[in-house]
């Protein structure tokens, strides 16, 4: 059996499974409590269970590819259900259950108003972010790239804050647009293809080897580096996230801020830097310098706000900034560095959001003039709100500091005062972490919320696995490294109409 | 000819023109017997006698004894006259009166405008028109006959209808 | 032999994190216990490892790569350690004098309810501190030069009730980050050269000639701003006075006697780089000149204990980045041993007396405390004199005798040979002897030998009094192991560090020089301050020189004017994002457009609806009118079809 | 014996029903109007008779007696009506009150 396809379709399963599971217990006399939560956390864990056979098969694949799988779909089309998995796609999948685990003990278990259904959605997110990591058929591809938008559209705007509809429907507008001109592309290359060669397929490895002139080869890519763009997102199309990452309820944040920004870091790298090399080493300056604009000006924005969340929103753009220098630096260097980057940024943003979550949950406030001094009352959670903060202000030692060095490195030998000019965002990202920690940790308490409920030994065991994990990446970076680059193009896995390969 | 000609029409237009300004209706009937009898003068003068004729006998000689008849039994008098007078202001009749003179005017130019046509004026006489009568045409003496029919049966019913009224 | 390098840093580390876990679990007296037992543990490595350095046969530096931290194509660093004679000396004075601190520490901080956080960030901060002097790579060396910021961060900011303390440690650790960020691109461009950055692998491509004059003068430019900033030098001098708000033993360990030296270690570690770009050097001795000079002025002027401490340690740094400027490193690392021990006794005994007066620090409140606290008084006379460098019987003298003899003969390859900035340099250096002794003697006068003015209470617990003693004997006779040749020819320090130094010859002038500066700044202040009725009882506030030297040159408005208003400014407008709302300008722009459209368009339609309607209805009345059933009227209507048909006919 | 010419006869016609027409929109009175119709008949009978007489068709005076057929016609059913109105109440015989539809 090969498991990547129950890799994809089990969250979806057991999502469904959930809701139900919650219609007939609410129906029921005596409603047994949390019991889509229950089911939720089986299917992580039954997940992750999937996740381990999977890496540690026996491989039999010649190349680098991991793993592959393929059952036609459309066949009429060339469309087939076709997913392939390379060191990338797997450091990318550990994250996404890594952090679906804190999402879901810390976060979901308060969504009392329909739990089953906001399960239901939060898995159907899960299934298409683990989707995108795997898919190599395009047309997949862009379904799944679209299935992971309309459930977290519903998560924002039926369980968000105050300003939920405005937020939801600019992220869906935004991320909806974007992949729209994604579609555009990829039927401009599989008509292209078809012109070709007369084989009509979506297939990302055949597709890859399609002769394009340079021009429509530059017009294709960017198509693909729009919709990535506005996911990742990059500094003028960015406009949708801090209202997002806002608005949305706390497990959703961690979902759109340590995932689903990943998959516009892995569209460009699977997609813009492998299917057109040419074009992306013209396009990088451009690209550059996107990154450092959405580096500084993240950095910049971030110092202002008052909002936690939109504190860390913009924090964020700063971060993805580095990742979108490190793909387009060209070398491998800064490649994985813009992976660990991403690896990094998600675990400390999402355990970040979990924390300014619960801060809200038990203050019912994000704003920082009225938060202030919860370590006296509240030490665990800011001591690691403090570790995190750390963590993001990018302190050699952890995880971001590791991405942002390489990428650096790989920026200096591009253009060494342009990497000095990044380099600035580091002050920038001191100023508005260490702003965040005075302003609600480390500050006189204001209000004194004696009431309030500290984090639970179980919880920081939690949070103290992301730490460590952040510290991992932040001292033994060299496995993940090692492992996660992304496997050439040379070598295709298997060639059409495969089938299950074991 | 021709001053017998040009005189008869003048008193013809003349005696229309009377019909149409008397206050008395008695008036305007005899009037209108002149004028009859002035076109039939020009019906002669065009070579019709027949028509002539019939322009005499049964125009002026029948129907106007109807108008008379009719007249009589109205049984009109100072009032009406009275009423006539007001309603024959210059402010009623002089924008009927504009609306024709300039549709007169506008057939006149018409007329004139096209070209003189002397053709051989011979006289038709009756036996022409019987022939014709009694001839193509006889499809449509039926139907003059049914119109008289109709008329006939009109006035026959209206006038029954008054009788039972009362 | 090589294990003990990570043990050294592992002692700390864990318990740091077993202090965090527990936090709020253990008691007051548990949690210094461990905390120090750590430390101690760890001094005992080290003294381990100094022992089978100073007794092997033939000491060869000990290298232990403990996994590689990434290798790629362009770049490869290690998580490694090497011990060499230079990191040793560093990790004795950071490892014992920590030890003795965190000994003071536990019965000084007692009280605390944050004791757990206190001692955890300060394991944290060892931890740190001697991973920056154990590793054998830049990186490595990073990682600790940036951990020992976050701690100082977090004990400075202690007391985090007070906010003027969280914008103290922010302050610090903004402006060392500007300092770090500089480091990072002076490592980048050294890695970019080089592909590595492992100290032996450098000095190697250097000693190849591979490294080019100007990338190794821009490198060392940025190493050395990483080094100003971290060590408090100009311009970065004004952090480390406001750092004093932290705990006094954080002030001692971190903000004295090691974080600080973390530049100073730097540039000796580095210093064959720094030697080969002479322009580099001379600025590091300016600096270094100009700091002591102005830090000393300013500490003459402070009434704050603490605050006159503090700048002595800016003055005493400067005097290191001096040595280092003129090439002798091992004076600067010697003056670092010795600065370590006294200026932590003196801190430690600023800290005890500072107690027992609740919490006064105002030297011109406090007098005559020699009654009440003899011991105490000893300790700070100790420290004193070793700070003033009163001649032979303290560490300083030496340490501080080394450099200026040093100076004099420095030579600066960049400058004519006429030009006599050596001699300069020395004037102001041996100036800044004389006032580093008037300013530490007018502190010693006015707070212990004045009239009584504070009433103190309790006394100096045993538990503190030790840590005082240790140091008080470290810091008189700590000095010994390196004297001058005019006295005696000891070089056990230079030579335990390098080669033998080619000593030049010494005029003996040099040597009564350098001993009487200090003798007379004690007369001076004597008479100034000393005697029953003092010249000067305070030094007079109102001259405007004198009130911008002790706000430290203004330096701090300065900054506040150039940069921290602007940025403050600029941030507050630009809070809202731009990008944000011209998207949403646009949005509203296209929605009021529409809208308006709409509007128009509905304007326009019911007013020409409206007008239709009315002309329909005069339209309508005028049909209604014309078929009024009135036979004449018809008439009349064909009659005028007919004269308009007839018109149409006839009229063209 | 023929002494008008057909543009004569025309004009003469034109100017017969123009007052016919002028008649029946200026009075009132049923009458007076029912005397206009006949003139205006009287003027397209002689239209009829001219042209007969011009192009020397008999047709002409056949159809003069059509006309002829129709005016008695119509007389005879317009004074019965007249009378009918009179008798009913409407001695004024005004044609403008008879716009109601009202028996």
């Amino acid at each position: 059996m090969n498991p990547l396809p129950a890799l994809v379709l089990l969250p979806l399963l057991g999502g469904t499974v959930a809701w139900l599971a919650d219609r007939s217990n609410t129906a029921n006399q005596q409603p047994t409590r949390n019991i889509s939560w229950r089911i939720t956390l089986m299917v992580l864990t039954l997940e992750t269970v999937l996740l381990l056979i999977t890496t540690f098969r026996h491989h039999t694949l010649p190349g680098p590819w991991l793993d592959h799988f393929s059952i036609p779909w459309i066949p009429v089309m060339g469309i087939a259900f076709q997913l392939d998995m390379d060191g990338l796609s797997l450091s990318l999948l550990w994250l996404s259950l890594i952090l679906s685990f804190p999402c879901v003990l810390l976060a979901t278990r308060q969504i009392t108003t329909d739990a089953g259904a906001f399960h239901f959605l939060f898995l159907a997110t899960l299934t298409g972010i683990i989707g995108t990591f795997l898919a190599t058929d395009l047309f997949l591809f862009f379904f799944l790239w679209e299935l992971m938008l309309v459930p977290m559209f519903v998560l924002i705007s039926a369980w968000g804050h105050e300003d939920r509809h405005r937020a939801a429907i600019r992220f869906f507008l935004f991320t909806q647009g974007s992949g729209l001109l994604m579609l555009l592309s990829i039927l401009g290359l599989v008509i292209t293809h078809y012109r070709e060669t007369g084989l009509l397929t979506f297939n990302y490895f055949a597709l890859a080897n399609t002769p394009l002139s340079p021009f429509l080869s530059m017009l294709l890519m960017l198509g693909f580096f729009i919709a990535f763009a506005v996911k990742l997102p990059v500094v003028p199309v960015h406009v949708w996230l801090p209202a997002a990452h806002t608005q949305a309820p706390t497990a959703a944040s961690v979902l759109l801020a340590g995932l689903m920004l990943k998959t516009g870091g892995y569209g460009m790298i699977r997609f813009n830097l492998m299917l057109f090399p040419e074009a992306a080493i013209r396009f990088a300056p451009v690209a550059m310098g996107l990154g450092i604009a959405g580096i500084l000006y993240g950095a910049w924005l971030s110092c202002a706000q008052n909002d936690v969340k939109r504190l860390i929103a913009y924090s964020s753009i700063s971060h993805m900034g580095f990742v979108l220098l490190g793909i387009f630096t060209g070398s491998n260097t800064g490649l994985q560095g813009a992976i660990i980057q991403m690896l990094a940024h998600g675990l400390s943003t999402g355990a970040l959001f979990i924390i300014a979550g619960s801060i809200q949950d038990r203050l019912h406030t994000r704003d920082m003039a009225q938060i202030g001094g919860l370590w006296a009352s509240l030490p665990r959670l800011s001591s690691a709100g403090l570790f995190f903060a750390v963590a993001s202000l990018g302190m050699p030692g952890l995880g971001n500091f590791t991405g942002e060095f390489l990428v650096l490195l790989a920026t200096w030998h591009v253009n060494s005062i342009v990497a000095a000019l990044t380099a600035t965002g580091l002050v920038l990202a001191a100023i508005y972490s260490l702003r965040m920690v005075n302003r609600i940790f480390m500050a006189p308490s204001r209000t004194s919320p004696s009431h309030a409920k500290d984090f639970s030994a179980g919880q920081m065991t939690i949070l103290g696995a992301l730490m460590i994990l952040l510290v991992v990446l932040g001292v033994h970076p060299q496995p993940i490294m090692t492992l996660s680059m992304p496997s050439p193009l040379s070598a295709p896995p298997l060639s059409d109409g495969g089938g299950d390969t074991q | 000819m021709n001053t017998l000609a040009l005189f008869s029409g003048a008193v013809t237009l003349l005696g229309a023109i009377m019909v149409i300004t008397r206050q008395v209706a008695v008036h305007a009937v005899l009037y209108l017997v002149v004028t009859l009898l002035g076109l039939a003068t020009v019906f002669a003068l065009l070579g019709a006698p027949f028509a002539a004729a019939l322009e005499v006998i049964i125009y002026a000689g029948a129907i106007m004894v109807l108008f008379v008849f009719v007249i009589m039994m109205l049984n009109l008098g100072q009032s009406d006259r009275e009423r006539e007078k007001e309603w024959l202001r210059p402010r009623i009749w002089l924008g009927p009166a504009l609306l024709s003179i300039l549709l007169c005017a506008e057939l006149i130019y018409s007329v004139s405008s096209s070209p003189q046509q002397e053709g051989p004026l011979a006289p038709l006489s009756a036996r022409d028109v019987g022939l014709s009568l009694f001839g193509p045409y006889v499809l449509m003496v039926e139907l003059v006959s049914f119109l008289l029919l109709a008329g006939l049966i009109t006035a026959f019913h209206i006038g029954r209808h008054r009788t039972e009224g009362r | 032999m090589p294990y003990l390098l990570p043990l050294l840093v592992f002692f700390p580390l864990a318990s740091a994190i077993f202090l965090f876990v527990t936090a709020g679990r253990l008691s007051a007296r548990t949690v210094g216990w461990v905390a120090t037992g750590a430390i101690g543990l760890s001094a005992l490595c080290s003294i381990t490892l100094a022992c089978f350095f100073l007794f092997s046969a033939v000491p060869a530096p000990i290298h232990i790569i403990l996994w590689e931290w990434m290798h790629t194509q362009a770049f490869s660093a290690d998580i490694a350690f090497t011990l060499d004679p230079v990191s040793l000396v560093m990790i004795l004075v950071v490892t014992i004098v920590g030890f003795l601190i965190h000994l003071y520490a536990i019965r000084y901080m007692e009280e605390e309810p944050g004791i757990a956080r206190f001692f955890g960030s300060m394991t944290l901060f060892v931890a740190s501190m001697l991973v920056l002097v154990l590793a054998s790579d830049l990186f490595c060396l990073f990682i600790g030069w940036e951990g020992v910021g976050i701690c100082s961060y977090l004990l400075i900011g202690f007391w985090y009730e007070n906010p003027v303390n969280t914008a103290a440690a922010r302050k610090a650790f903004y402006m060392t980050r500007i300092g770090d960020t500089a480091m990072l691109c002076g490592l980048l461009l050294l890695a970019t050269t080089t592909g590595s950055l492992h100290i032996e692998t450098l000095l190697a491509t250097l000693h190849a000639g591979q490294i080019g004059p100007d990338v190794l003068t821009a490198a060392t430019l940025f190493l050395l701003i990483g080094a100003l900033a971290k060590s408090a030098q100009i311009p970065f001098q004004t952090w480390l006075p406001d750092a004093m708000a932290g705990p006094t033993p954080t002030s001692a360990l971190i903000h004295a006697a090691t974080m600080v030296t973390a530049g100073i270690y730097l540039i000796a570690r580095l210093h064959e780089l720094f030697t080969a770009a002479p322009l580099v050097m001379m600025l590091t001795s300016i600096i270094g000149a100009l700091t002591l000079m102005m830090a000393a002025c300013t500490a003459l002027v402070q009434t704050d204990l603490k605050r006159i401490l503090a700048w002595s340690t800016i003055s005493q740094l400067g005097y290191m980045f001096l040595a280092l400027g003129t090439g002798v490193w091992q004076a600067a690392l010697f003056h670092l041993m010795t600065h370590a021990f006294f200026k932590a006794l003196l801190f430690l005994t600023a800290g005890a007396l500072i107690a027992r007066l609740h919490h006064e620090q105002d030297i011109f409140r406090m007098g005559g405390l020699y009654r009440t606290m003899p011991g105490l008084t000893v300790a700070f006379l100790a420290g004193a004199s070793a700070l003033a460098g009163l001649p032979l019987v303290t560490s300083g003298f030496y340490s501080k005798e080394m450099i200026l003899s040093s100076i004099w003969s420095a030579h600066f390859p960049l400058l004519p040979g006429s030009f006599p900035l050596a001699h300069i340099l020395w004037g102001i250096a041996l100036t800044g002897a004389f006032l580093t002794s008037l300013y530490i003697f007018r502190c010693i006068f006015i707070v212990f030998f004045n009239t009584h003015k504070t009433e103190s209470t309790g006394s100096t617990p045993r538990l503190m009094a030790i840590p005082l003693a240790c140091l008080s004997f470290l810091s008189l006779f700590g000095g010994v192991i390196e004297m001058p040749d005019t006295l005696a020819p000891i070089h056990l320090f230079t030579h335990f560090l390098s080669a033998p130094l080619p000593h030049a010859e010494e005029p003996v002038w040099l040597l009564l020089a350098g001993a009487s500066a200090p003798i007379a700044g004690v007369v001076i202040a004597w008479v100034l301050w000393g005697r029953a009725t003092p010249v000067m009882q305070e030094i007079p506030g109102q001259a405007t020189i004198i009130r911008v030297a002790k706000e430290g040159w203004g330096v701090d408005a300065l900054y506040a004017f150039l940069f921290v208003q602007p940025f403050r400014f600029l941030v507050w407008l630009t809070r809202h994002d731009v990008l944000d709302y011209l998207i949403t300008g646009i949005g509203r722009m296209v929605r009021a457009i529409s809208s308006f459209l709409e509007h128009t368009r509905t304007r326009f339609l019911t007013l020409s609806s409206g007008r239709t309607t009315l002309l329909l209805q005069s339209g309508d009345t005028l049909l209604a009118r014309v078929q009024n059933g009135r036979v004449r009227w018809y008439a009349a209507w064909i009659v005028a079809g007919l004269c308009a048909a007839l018109a149409s006919g006839v009229v063209p | 014996m023929v002494a008008l010419s057909l543009n004569a006869s025309l004009l003469l016609a034109c100017m017969l029903f123009c007052i016919g027409l002028a008649g029946v929109l200026i009075r009132r009175n049923l009458l007076f109007m029912l005397m206009s119709l006949d003139i205006m008949l009287n003027a397209a009978a002689l239209l009829f008779v001219a042209a007969g007489a011009h192009w020397h068709d008999s047709g002409g005076q056949v159809m003069f007696l059509m006309i002829l057929a129709l005016a008695a016609a119509e007389t005879a059913v317009g004074l019965a009506i007249i009378l009918a109105l009179h008798a009913r109440g409407r001695p004024s015989l005004d044609a403008d009150t008879g716009n109601l539809l009202r028996g």
